[in-house]
């Protein structure tokens, strides 16, 4: 199987969607003739013209309403944030008209449009640049929010998400992009709301999404080997659908919750899976559940407080043997 | 003004048979009826939330939607009720929809202020001021992708101008050379602000120079030169791909919507003034009388049969059934409203 | 004591502090000559005239905008929206610029601005107009979210809103406008971050926000008379900060849970609440935490379909009585 | 071009003293010097995040920044460097700022995009693009509002014109008569996207007419021209508390941030050329020399002495400490920062 980046599971689902469907193009900032402010979009305008890849002016709220608009007339648009920190300035466009258009009008209408792009911390990009809003989104009925920590999943997941007739919040990481891993040359899809138990363990349930996956994954080695603790990992992968039994099956096997995600603790997403859980498998808990996030505070730019300040594996390590006692 | 506006011979207009100006005359009549209607039926509690009334502007969405092709399209705000009437949308089901009822429009999810039928390539009916723009830019845009014919109509007020994403649309619709007219309906008001309260500059419609894009203002109480400067603007988009800010002067004579008392911006004088001046149907209907294609007795029919039909929408309305709980749940995800095609897992909805 | 009007007191407040201050202004559509959408600032203009009582354009990032740049030279200024579901519109200048300004100039600005304006359901406006935005809000370090349910409280918080150096997100409610209570003659403030116990129980710990709270009162009426139980009505108040203290020595007293809230149910604020209470009253719970939220959908139209949409009594009893079972 | 600006003959410029003249040279050297310093920093590894280089355009801030009277104020996007070293911060909390220590201006939690000086009339140093712009013009309505002299001058690039809330300000701006100048640093580029793709119109500035705003062109790479536009503005804006928007032509030499590989969108023969013919340094020291104001000998030591500073700073800053864990949750609210006088009550840090 071919060893790719996440980067390049991105691009190669976006050529395999345009090629399937001439209904597909892409926009955004510098997406074409610099082929990507990541170059996650690398390629595309040699293989797709400016018809297809089109270089957009800086105005989110302008030409995000205009994908909406036209995905309302069945062109399927992929438009990329160059980062989902400037979700801020497109807010309305987004979460109430791409969100609410369907409903609004009985049905009528529907919106398939994918809004993609990086929702990260880490790279010292400071607080405006920093956001990571899964909660947000997906506190709006109306949209679908998808949250990929692998280039396996990123590859089945956004081509699921571009042949979704529903609008989904596609959210990428900076940090991943370079990520290497084996991902088959066949095509293949991963459906929405579909969490993935990224390792099997039976003492305690780490829950994560997005790139705190992959420091929970190392926890979790370093927790059986040097504390001889198995620890299961469940990577919830898309956060609107929620794959709940996933969650509660792993809840009722270890008895033992830690949530892990990168978005500031007040109402994020592991606030609301905390809520569940407690509510589904009240029974099955020895222990409350706990919860890493960033530390409550704005994005700071200095660059080792911001690896404190965000899921790190020594903070998950700590909070997970806290919990183990 | 002459009795018959100078705009008659516009080649648009020239055209027309006395049948189809009967016909125009009574799309006004009809939706000053319907809105007539509708406001009692929110006197007498019928009707929950806003109500916009498009009393006085009639002329502007006849005008603009009588001169659209089929392959035309519109948006517009939520003072929607007269372009859903002027593309041709039934009247039961706008009531029906006014009054929450599942034989509504919107299947009384939307309301008075999202009316929608793309069947009709009537996109809505949008409440937040503005944010039908960048929709509207981007109806042209998908027009032009998918090599389809025609061109769109964005329609906002005079207050949406100031909206930063109304100036998004403006530049994107500019630069990509997008087949959209947006429309302004300058009715002298937002909410109880004047324009000159509002907004910098010496007309509305002119700010579009600054995208070098065309633009032009517009008598809007003489349908008319609404359907000419309509024509001639859909023309050049659908024709050539250029965009165009049209703004029409109008009035409205109700309060910004039924809610509004309507006391400390404007006076009885002013409102008096225009009804007697300006009213874009008595307007019409005066030239139609003396071209010799109205007559009092059709006069008197047509608006019989508005009010009847205003009538028999609120009867239809009273008459249907609300929505369901469950139906709360609907309409919200494609993929759930069509379980035979649904892909996705897990759970969407939660409690 | 005087019997005044929600609406009054939010009145009174804002009166009695651009008396105290002349650096407190109010900013906002209509405001001025339409003696406001919601006729709240009734009466100001002709009071302190157009310089401290300001009409603007429908530009609400350009003027809420306006006011964070007035506010860091020491203006402080009240800014109406008309709805706060128009902050969609101006997201990035409340939620980066008020935000985050503090943080990123290392403490050297401060931003004493409040916002405010009604955010509910309830009055048919569709979705686009009924948002409940406190737990956005609250998921930003940076800003305090506050929201009154008696015209006591609205005015008591709202001047301390006002005095406050941090930006203040205020969040009023159409429906409470007209409710009326005796509310004092003389000054007084209320402290934000503290809950307000508005029924003492023993069986039951009903906490709420906003409307939510006139409800649960009613509620707990009905549980008294009609089934003997006994329903404490913790009353938030304020979002953040937060008030923990007064939430968990309710919870340790009665061991059951109903958390009620107007907003939708993904990541609203009882998700968060839920997840304190299990972090912090583990052991004190009999019984999992159960929520009343709006039924998870867009705004409904439909009169009385809404009703049945949001937090209601019918609902709430109902939610009540199967958790005392 | 002359070798002598014709500008220098203006108001502003032609009561320069020699001194004058050269502490002008003096600061685009200490910019040039100070940018390319924290390049080689950044290199080295020691800056995170964003560096978005202000070479090739030191004039527009120099010459802006030097008509400033002390009442005025300045607001600007993340490229803002030159800015903050034309107000006068010291460079030494500058570079420590980028290297992320406490004892940078902003206690190295705004990085180099976030650069701040309240005491210098300094208000940062934002990220999103166009975000600053309302807060620039709430400045100007905060100094009219508190009757206090001066204006605010708000910069931001050529791509920011396109953010709707840029528009909303332009408009606020005109309509409430504010004492602001919009400057538009036209550097031809946001990214790699140039004017005429992102763009619609004939300039940038000339959208101000839309709002019937005073604007104007000017030459950036000519340090007396950008004081006497500016200046002309400025004085306009304060005392007449009028607005305008200003369009600076520059350039910038470094991609748009060092990330940027800067191949894909402009040829290097148009940087040569720039370089060659437009350097604003080269521009002004060819002038000062023509005006024996400079002397080979004081070129020399303004560029040692520059050299020097940006050295100095990087050392300051490599020898000061982080901050702390700690201070992570700090600077989030004043009252948090200021017990002594808090009211609040309850938890507002959260985990
Ligand atoms: C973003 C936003 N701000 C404010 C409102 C409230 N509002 C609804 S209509 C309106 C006035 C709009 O006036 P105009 O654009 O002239 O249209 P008209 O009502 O005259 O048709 C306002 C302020 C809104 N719906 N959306
Ligand atoms: C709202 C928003 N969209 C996109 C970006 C990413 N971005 C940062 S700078 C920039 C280009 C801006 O160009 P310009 O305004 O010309 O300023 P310059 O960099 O040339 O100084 C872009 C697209 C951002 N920071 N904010
Ligand atoms: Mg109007
Ligand atoms: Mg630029």
């Amino acid at each position: 199987m071919p060893v790719i980046t996440y980067r390049e599971a991105l691009n190669q689902a976006m050529e395999e969607e345009m090629r399937r469907d001439p209904n597909v193009l892409l926009m955004g900032e510098e997406v074409g003739q610099f082929n990507g402010a990541y170059k996650v979009s690398e390629g595309l305008l040699d293989k797709f013209g400016p018809e297809r890849v089109i270089d957009t002016p800086i105005s989110e709220a302008g030409f995000i309403g205009a994908g909406i608009g036209a995905s309302m007339l069945g062109v399927r648009p992929i438009m990329e944030l160059m980062f989902w920190s400037f979700y801020s300035v497109a807010f309305d466009q987004i979460l109430n008209n791409a969100a609410n258009v369907r409903y609004m009008s009985g049905g009528q209408i529907n919106c398939p449009i994918v809004i993609r792009g990086p929702a990260n911390g880490g790279t010292n990009v400071g607080a405006t640049h920093s956001h990571t809003p899964e909660n947000v989104c997906a506190n709006h009925p109306g949209v679908k929010v998808v949250v990929p920590c692998t280039a396996y999943d990123a590859k089945g997941l956004l081509k699921s998400a571009i042949r979704d007739n529903d609008p989904v919040m596609f959210m990428e990481n900076t940090i991943l992009y370079n990520d290497r891993m084996e991902v088959p040359e066949e095509e293949y899809l991963i459906p929405l709301g579909k969490a993935d138990v990224k390792r099997v363990g039976k003492d305690l349930s780490i829950i994560a999404h997005g790139r705190s996956v992959i420091h929970s994954l190392k926890v979790a080695e370093i927790l059986q080997e040097k504390y001889n603790i198995s620890a299961e990992v469940v990577d919830l992968r898309s956060i609107r659908p929620l794959d709940e039994e996933t969650i509660l099956a792993s809840v009722r096997k270890t008895h033992r919750v830690l949530l892990v995600e990168e978005n500031k603790p007040f109402c994020g997403v592991d606030a609301q899976i905390a809520y569940i859980i407690q509510d589904k498998a009240f029974d099955d808990l020895d222990a409350p559940i706990k919860r890493v996030s960033s530390i409550d505070a704005p994005q700071i730019y200095c660059p080792p407080l911001e690896k404190e300040q965000m899921p790190n594996p020594d903070r998950i390590l700590k909070a997970a043997l806290a919990l183990m006692k | 003004m002459p009795v018959v506006s100078p705009f008659v011979t516009a080649a648009i207009n020239s055209g027309l048979s006395k049948d189809a100006k009967i016909a125009l005359y009574r799309e006004l009549m009809r939706i000053r009826r319907f809105e007539e209607r509708s406001l009692r039926a929110y006197q007498a509690g019928k009707i929950g939330g806003f109500l916009h009334l498009y009393i006085g502007q009639e002329a502007v969405a006849v005008g603009c939607c009588s001169v659209m092709g089929k392959d035309d399209h519109v948006i517009t705000a939520y003072r929607d009720h007269g372009h859903a009437m002027a593309v041709g949308m039934d009247t039961k089901a706008l009531m029906a929809e006014v009054f929450g009822k599942v034989t509504g429009c919107s299947k009384g999810k939307g309301g008075s202020m999202h009316y929608f039928a793309p069947e009709k390539n009537y996109w809505g009916g949008h409440g937040i001021v503005g944010g039908q723009i960048p929709l509207g830019a981007g109806l042209a845009f998908g027009l032009k992708y998918l090599k389809r014919k025609g061109a769109a109509m964005a329609f906002m007020g005079d207050g949406a101008v100031n909206q930063g994403a109304v100036h998004e649309a403006f530049n994107l619709a500019a630069l990509w050379n997008l087949p959209v007219v947006f429309v302004i309906e300058n009715n002298r008001y937002s909410m109880g602000t004047s324009q000159s309260r509002s907004s910098a500059g010496t007309s509305l419609a002119q700010r579009a120079a600054g995208y070098s894009m065309a633009w032009d203002v517009c008598n809007g109480h003489d349908l008319y030169e609404v359907r000419e400067k309509a024509d001639k603007y859909l023309t050049i988009a659908r024709e050539q791909h250029k965009p165009a800010v049209l703004e029409i002067d109008t009035y409205r004579y109700r309060g910004h919507s039924v809610a509004d008392p309507d006391k400390t911006y404007r006076s009885k004088a002013e409102i008096e003034e225009y009804q007697k001046t300006k009213d874009p149907i008595n307007i019409f209907q005066a030239s139609l009388l003396a071209e010799k294609v109205l007559t009092q007795e059709i006069i008197e029919k047509i608006d019989q049969e508005a009010r009847a039909e205003a009538d028999l929408a609120a009867e239809f309305a009273e008459a249907s059934p609300y929505p369901t709980v469950e139906d709360i749940t609907k309409d919200i995800y494609w993929e759930e409203d069509n379980l035979d095609k649904k892909v996705s897992q897990g759970r969407i909805i939660f409690d």
